[in-house]
């Protein structure tokens, strides 16, 4: 299975993409790993640290490569990590409908 | 961690769903339902559907635990009989969506007689079938959905029975759509069942989901991290493949896809038409 | 019904494997006086538990031959049905196809189409076909005649007797005065792909012999997975 | 008589270390002993108790009425039955994952953590027994080391007694 | 007859009640296994399935519970000793096929390792509420035999004695376990197989063509014969005559005056006399310091060694208590309690549900003694001080209370401290 | 009209709007008045592959705000327990006819039997209590049917209804009040606050929780796992007392209330017979014979076996030397009637024969023995 990539919108030379924070409810993972393999951008890592139920949750490793596209979220099973999307300055807006899940 | 710190009143966008005050849940770290449940609240929130007349009903097992996360009105019911039971709620009151989520234990094995009696009379509803080839609750039994030569607690020395097919159990009884995907096909996951739900009759979509306590852990086939990547390298899609082909070997390619759309009259419109005839008479 | 016992009568005896062998599971009730000339043992259970009974049975003593004979197979015992063929259990399932319950007066089974004349209300659920369900979950053997066609049945049961795993043989058995008129309406396509066998209204009844394949039996399987994993010490189950 | 609780999450070995003590002390050491179990319908994760009775006579009363030692892996756990440890009891906890305020004796060690250190975590259990078994001389040393390679699989045997060595070794 | 050493695997082992049964099924001669998976009786399916292949014996895992007993009904009657394990809400789907087995009289055991209920209940935990049900589930009248051990020795020594009880009076044997005894890990000894008795199955001796399925010797129960031996059976759960055949004319209607001339000794009246009539050979009890006590503590199962603790506590303070512990359930030792009824102040019955063998007790007592009842809901055991509580109180008490309940009103205030309508969570 | 008509009626009556079923003898001639009744009605029906399906198809349809009624004989009710303990535990009222025959297993089916009185009470696995009534005559078939469906509202319990082939074949003449004249309990339902529901939540005052219907919002969850207040499992002895003590207690506690009997002739009486169902017919005859001879013979009749009215059996123990129980069976009433007697007066279990249906033969010779 092939993980789409954000499509570029027509008419615009530079790729725009959207920006997202990665939010990480830690008592409910179970640190399975899934949204650390299958995030197409490499963003999550596995912690050192121990949650209540002693198993490591992730940390957002490289916050800036996110872009909001809510695999982790879906391909979590314990809904313990999602993105929403925050707006930078430095890059243009996203259109509307690429961020909408 | 300081994400949490700055965004921590963002609400989980699945909140509205789930019952979060029941997370976390059940299942064992590595497993797949949680993936489905999560596809199956991505479809619901797609369709846009009026949650109120949607009605999920569960068996029993690890799946069977499903409904008590989902916050719709909610059914868990007994072993097998879940199909049975959500017939009586479509017919009591056609005008809800009955969904029956449940494993391969609790729909094909002991729910086997419902499911192609369902599927017979084409009855509206939506079953979405965790398929981890195993009945995890119990602790790891061989399952009809047990490839050959599998090993489980209860077939120590290696399976024999030859497994079920699901989709094609589905398609000879009756059943009116019938897809299969695995837990990691999340999007196209919820994209048949929003397909599903939108058919009229009886629709069944399969969901291949990894159990990493006790098919994995017996069978050394590492955690559902391993069983994950194992789909992702080996599953194929084929839409309108013949459900003769279905069939799944052990640690073999799986056929994924939609394979069945066709339309039958449903059960209720059958009623109906035979109540009217009755009257006329 | 008498129709079906004298094929089978008549198929042990052409088949050769002889009347001990054989023992009858059903969930019909028959004259005991028609059954003390078949001279095989008969077993009379619930209804729709027939096949795991004939399972226990064949697992315990796997010289046995066990012949299911089933009223309502389609309903009640569907789920056993359909894992009996997965299995690939080594027994001979003979489906009474009434179309109604024969006990219950003036009801719809799920077996066909409906009989008009018989049932006081008109059958409005879909049927199910039994050769297809029966091909889909594994069956190696799948015939359909109607009970007037005597030579035909009986040669499909000796076959059936004969061959290893689950052979299925759907046998049209309405009522006595129906009998003819379905024997008329009938229509021999062997070889025919199950999944056009549906009966349909106005349509003819196609019979034949519609599958006949090898898989491996459930205890062909149990043989060979066990002495393959515990070698010497897995007792083998003797056929 | 010696009752020992074990308690902690579904998959951290409970009931087996319960087994596997029980088994020591029976059959190896020749005493009574009487393992009982309690756990929730998860696999992994759910809340889970072994108690353990170890007598040189027949045990009648297969239960726990106030335990000498409670083993906790989990904070439930330890909160669960913090108090049933009699008073001069001891807790043994696993000290990354337990925090405790007791006025009672409290042992401590990173099980999880030298489990890990070791390959995998679930060695942490036998790591405790090691621990457990140094400080409760319940059973004796042989019988411990006879009774863990016929209770566990039996590519993990090398690895589970270096795992009971090194947990004996850290008391 | 002695067991089959290949059967048998004799020595010293460390294992759960569970397990234990499914080496006790072993040792006595079980050949098949028709399971399904249910919690918390699939560690004894799962040990039978590890052994069986060794053992030539074949465990098969059915579909359902229906299928699962179904076809131990019919392995049984292809000559071989067969069992299910079940619990629960599949003990419930099993009714209809163990009135079928009655009827049909086959040998064949179950082991319910009981669970909380009703319906799902609590899976992982222990209850004694299907005691009731083992005797009266199914439909129409007959009679089982019900055993309930305590430990998982006896779980092994049980399973052998239910086997000979089901082989010797061809009818169901129910062995009541429960979660804490099937979970409960203890010593087991298992003997050599020349220490223990199996009891062979009755095959029929005589010549062919006499053979009557249902023909009885004086002791009510009727020789059996093997499916595929020739005999030409016809079995049939219908009422039936001696030859087995249904009482109908022809066809499906009933000849009702056949059926009037076999009705005395029709079908049922057999399948409850042959346990009736040979109640006492089958009663097993065991009693301790009953012979001067005051009060006498009934128990079976795991509820027997809870409430040792409290009749050690009262004789400690010199109250005379006994206690009596029932190994077979069913048939119910009436006549030992109506003598002990006359002579005692009262029983004790601490049971893990709301009262069922209680019920029972108390119509032995005659109203000549009270009988209190320690209704546990399930999912854990007995409290000791509960029932010892209830020994205090039965003790005081100077009045005759005219029912259970009446009695239990009073203890549930002092014992639960809280009126019966208190949400007591 | 038969017994089978008036009960199908009596459903109807009741408003009965569901008829989950699957074919058995001899019970079908309630289906066939229902079905026929169906399109009249605004009913719906379903023939469900098995007995299980059937009465977990019922439990559904009940949750949608219907009433519902299954109906099955003998193996079928066998095939139904587990279902009866998941009606319980859900609490779902619904109505299960079940047309008891002879025997057994499959036994005689077209013969009247009184096996499954027991079972009734005790045939699914856990503790729970149950309201079984058992009608005697057609009429009295459609006034319990109506009854049934009142009680089984008003304790959200299943109600079985326990009655035989010969009194549903039996023809009589049923008088069926006008609609607004039959009194059906309504369902207690929910007012409150949408977010505030909880489905296990009860009243202090009849232990009963108050039910919504599916759809409307409430989005709540039942499970037949041991719950609290919530509908959500909790697997600890703590809940599972909580839910049990109050299941058995909301019937136990109010069992006066529900008990209802017949009684005749009780005054001085010397010797009572005790029995229900198509027996008490017979039971009366005798009794009547009995008086005539001189013997000072009482009636009484169960109408609801479960709950027993043990109070009044205690009562009449009192009073008279011995009681005489017939049933279709090999003695289970009078098991109860024994335990209740505690020991005052005696009782004679009388296995009255399928076959002595309306002869009381032997019921009248149980009378005259104990008299000697």
């Amino acid at each position: 299975m092939r993980i789409r990539n954000r499509e570029k919108p027509f008419g615009i030379e530079k790729p725009v993409t959207a920006r997202g924070q990665i939010v990480i409810i830690e008592d409910r993972c179970k640190g399975c790993g899934f949204c650390i393999e299958y995030c197409p951008n490499d963003v999550l890592r596995l912690s050192d640290k121990y949650n209540s139920k002693g198993y490591h949750p992730p940390y957002v490793a490289h916050e800036e490569e996110c872009v909001d596209c809510g695999f982790c979220q879906m391909n979590c099973p314990d809904f313990a990590i999602f993105s929403v999307e925050v707006e930078s300055g430095e890059r243009e807006p996203a259109p509307a409908e690429s961020v909408k899940r | 961690m300081e994400t949490i710190n700055t965004i921590q009143e963002q609400k989980h966008p699945m909140d509205d769903l789930l019952r979060m005050d029941r997370i976390p849940h059940i299942w064992c770290p590595g497993c797949g339902i949680g993936n489905a449940v999560s596809a199956f609240a991505e479809a619901l929130r797609k369709l846009e559907y009026d949650l109120d007349k949607v009605v999920v009903v569960s068996g029993i097992g690890c799946t069977g635990r499903v409904a008590g996360y989902i916050k719709t009105d909610s059914f868990h019911t007994t072993h097998g009989r879940a199909i049975a039971f959500a017939t009586g709620i479509k017919l009591g009151n056609p005008d809800l969506k009955v969904i029956v989520i449940s494993g391969d234990g609790d729909l094909v094995s002991i729910g086997g007689n419902h499911f192609v009696h369902a599927a017979r009379r084409n009855i509206d509803l939506t079953v979405i079938c965790v398929n981890n080839f195993i009945y995890a609750m119990t602790g790891g039994q061989v399952a009809p959905t047990t490839p050959i030569p599998a090993y489980t607690t209860t077939s120590p020395f290696g399976n024999f029975e030859a497994p079920a097919n699901v989709p094609q159990l589905a398609e000879a009884a009756g059943a009116v759509y019938v897809a299969r995907w695995t837990a990691l096909h999340m999007r196209r996951l919820a994209d048949s069942i929003v397909e599903a739900f939108n058919r009229p009759g009886f629709s069944v979509v399969e969901v291949i989901s990894p159990c990493a306590m006790y098919y994995s852990r017996i069978n050394k086939l590492g955690d559902g991290l391993d069983m994950m990547q194992f789909y992702y390298n080996n599953s194929i899609i084929r839409h309108g493949e013949s459900t003769d082909n279905l069939n799944i070997d052990y640690q073999k390619e799986i056929i994924v896809g939609k394979f069945v759309d066709r339309e039958r009259p449903a059960f209720s419109e059958s009623l109906n038409e035979w109540l009217r005839k009755d009257q006329v008479e | 019904m008498d129709k079906i016992l004298e094929a089978l009568s008549k198929g042990i005896e052409k088949s050769g494997i002889g009347r001990k062998r054989v023992c009858l599971v059903t969930d019909i009730l028959y004259d005991p006086e028609v059954l003390e000339t078949l001279k095989i043992d008969l077993f009379h259970t619930s209804r729709g538990r027939t096949i795991p009974f004939a399972t226990g049975m064949k697992l315990a003593n796997p010289k046995l031959k066990p012949v299911v004979i089933m009223g309502d197979m389609a309903t009640l015992g569907g789920n056993h049905f359909v894992h009996a063929c997965r299995r690939n259990m080594d027994l001979l399932v003979i489906c009474a196809n009434h179309f109604v319950y024969r006990r219950v007066e003036g009801e719809s089974a799920s077996g066909d189409y409906d009989t008009v004349s018989y049932s006081p209300y008109l059958l409005f659920e879909n049927p199910l076909n039994i050769p297809h369900i029966a091909r889909s979950c594994g069956s190696v053997y799948t015939a359909r005649w109607t009970a007037l066609h005597t030579d035909e049945l009986t040669r499909s049961i000796s076959h059936g007797l004969k061959k290893k795993g689950l052979s299925v043989i759907d046998v049209i058995s309405p009522p006595a005065e129906l009998l003819d008129f379905y024997y008329r309406h009938s229509e021999i396509r062997n070889g025919e792909d199950t999944i056009h066998t549906g009966i349909e209204e106005e349509k003819k009844i196609i019979v034949g012999e519609f599958l006949e394949r090898e898989r491996p039996t459930f205890i062909e399987s149990y043989n060979r997975q066990l002495e393959e994993v515990l070698g010497d010490q897995f007792v083998k189950i003797e056929v | 008589m010696l009752e020992i609780r074990f308690a902690g999450f579904g998959g951290q070995g409970i009931i087996r270390s319960g087994i596997i003590v029980g088994r020591a002390a029976s059959i190896y050491d020749n005493k009574y002993s009487t393992m009982n179990q309690a756990f929730g319908p998860e696999a992994r994760g759910g809340a889970c108790s072994s108690q353990l009775l170890i007598s040189d006579k027949k045990i009648l009363y297969p239960y726990i009425t106030r335990s000498d030692y409670l083993v906790a892996m989990s904070q439930e756990g330890y909160s669960k039955f913090e108090s049933e440890v009699k008073d001069d009891g001891v807790l043994i906890i696993d000290d990354d994952l337990v925090n405790t305020d007791s006025t009672k004796k409290v042992l401590k060690i990173p099980s999880t953590r030298i489990a890990e250190e070791l390959g995998h975590r679930i060695f942490a259990n036998v790591v405790m027994l090691g621990y457990v078994i140094r400080v409760t001389k319940a059973v004796s040393l042989e019988a411990m080391r006879k009774a863990i390679p016929e209770s566990v699989p039996e590519r993990f045997v090398d690895k589970n007694l270096k795992a009971f060595e090194k947990g004996y070794e850290y008391a | 007859m002695k067991a089959d050493p290949r059967d048998v695997f004799t020595g010293t082992y460390y294992i759960d009640g569970d397990v234990a049964m499914a080496y006790g099924a072993l040792a006595a001669g079980c050949k098949f296994l028709g399971g399904y998976p249910i919690t918390p009786s699939t560690e004894a399916a799962e040990a039978f399935a590890r052994i069986a292949p060794r053992a030539g014996a074949r465990f098969i895992q059915m579909e359902d519970e229906l299928g699962s007993i179904a076809s131990v009904l019919g392995a049984s009657w292809a000559g071989q000793k067969a069992m299910t394990i079940t619990s629960g809400p599949s003990y419930s789907l099993m009714m209809e096929n163990i009135s079928l087995g009655a009827a049909m009289e086959i040998p064949f055991i179950i082991i319910n390792i009981q669970r909380a209920g009703p319906s799902t209940g609590v899976p992982t935990c222990t209850g004694q509420a299907d005691v009731m049900q083992s005797r009266w589930g199914g439909n129409g009248d007959y009679e089982i035999i019900a055993l309930a051990p305590d430990s998982p020795q006896e779980g092994f020594e049980f399973a052998v004695k239910a086997f000979n009880l089901a082989e010797r009076y061809r009818c169901p044997v129910m062995l009541m376990s429960d979660e804490c005894v099937g979970h409960m890990t203890e010593k087991v000894v298992v003997p050599e197989a020349s220490k223990i008795d199996i009891e062979p199955r009755r095959f029929y001796k005589g010549p062919a063509d006499a053979y009557l399925p249902y023909k009885r010797d004086p002791d009510l129960v009727s020789p059996i014969v093997k499916a595929g031996d020739g005999y030409g059976i016809y079995i049939t759960g219908l009422s039936h005559d001696e030859k087995g055949h249904p009482v109908l004319e022809s066809g499906n209607s009933y000849d009702l005056e056949h059926a009037r001339a076999l009705n005395r000794k029709s079908t049922d009246q057999y399948l409850v006399d042959k346990i009736r009539k040979n109640r006492d050979k089958i009663i097993e009890i065991q009693e301790e310091n009953t012979e001067d006590a005051d009060v006498v503590v009934v128990s079976y199962g795991i509820s027997s060694r809870v409430a040792y603790r409290a009749v050690e506590q009262a004789r400690q303070e010199g109250y005379k208590v006994g206690t009596l512990r029932l190994i077979t359930v069913w048939p119910f030792p009436e006549e030992r309690i109506r003598e002990l009824a006359g002579r005692v102040k009262g029983f004790v019955v601490p049971e893990i549900n709301y009262g069922q063998i209680v019920f029972e007790v108390d119509r032995c007592a005659e109203g000549r003694a009270n009988v209190v009842l320690v209704p546990h809901g399930g999912a854990s055991v007995h409290q000791p001080e509960d029932i010892y509580a209830a020994i205090r109180q039965l003790l005081e008490s100077k009045k005759r209370y005219e029912n259970v309940f009446e009695f239990r009103t009073i203890l549930e205030r002092k014992v639960f401290g809280g009126g019966m309508l208190k949400n007591r969570s | 009209m038969s017994g089978y008509e008036a009960c199908a009626e009596g459903a109807l009556a009741a408003g009965c709007g569901f008829l989950g079923y699957t074919p058995i003898q001899p019970s079908f001639g309630i289906v066939r008045r229902f079905i026929t009744r169906c399109a009249e009605t605004g009913a719906t029906f379903v023939q469900m592959e098995d007995e299980i399906s059937s009465l977990a198809a019922v439990l559904g349809a009940v949750w949608t705000g219907r009433k519902a009624l299954t109906v099955t004989s003998g193996q079928g009710f066998a095939q139904m327990m587990e279902h009866i303990g998941l009606g319980v535990m859900l609490e779902t009222p619904c109505v299960i006819v079940n047309v008891m025959h002879d025997g057994a297993s499959e036994g005689i089916p077209s013969m009247p039997g009184g096996g499954d009185v027991m079972q009734a009470r005790w045939g699914s696995h856990g503790d729970y209590e149950i309201i079984a009534l058992a009608p005697n005559s057609p009429q009295e078939m459609f006034d319990l049917t109506v009854e049934a469906f009142s009680l089984s509202e008003r304790y959200r319990t299943p109600v079985v209804i326990l009655f035989d082939p010969v009194l549903g074949r039996m023809k009589d003449s049923v008088n069926i009040p006008e609609a607004a004249k039959i009194r059906v309990e309504k369902r207690k339902y929910y007012k409150g606050p949408k977010d505030g529901y909880l489905p296990y939540k009860y009243d202090e005052k009849d232990l009963i929780p108050s039910m919504v219907d599916i759809s409307q919002g409430y989005r709540f969850h039942v499970t037949g796992l041991t719950h609290d207040e919530k509908g959500y499992p909790v697997m600890n002895d703590e809940c599972q007392e909580w839910n049990v003590h109050r299941l058995v207690n909301k019937i136990r506690l109010f069992a006066d209330k529900i008990v209802r009997m017949e009684e005749k002739y009780l005054e001085e009486a010397d010797v009572a017979v005790v029995s229900y169902g198509v027996v008490s017919r017979d039971a009366l005859t005798a009794v009547e014979a009995a008086r005539k001879e001189g013997i000072k013979a009482g009636y009484f009749r169960l109408q609801t076996v479960w709950p027993f009215p043990e109070k009044r059996i205690a009562e009449i123990a009192a009073g008279i030397k011995r009681f005489v129980v017939p049933e279709i069976n090999f003695g289970q009433i009078s098991l109860e009637v024994e335990r209740c007697s505690r020991g005052r007066a005696g009782v004679d279990a009388v296995y009255h024969a399928a076959r002595e249906v309306g002869k009381p033969g032997s019921i009248l010779k149980a009378i005259q023995k104990t008299n000697k």
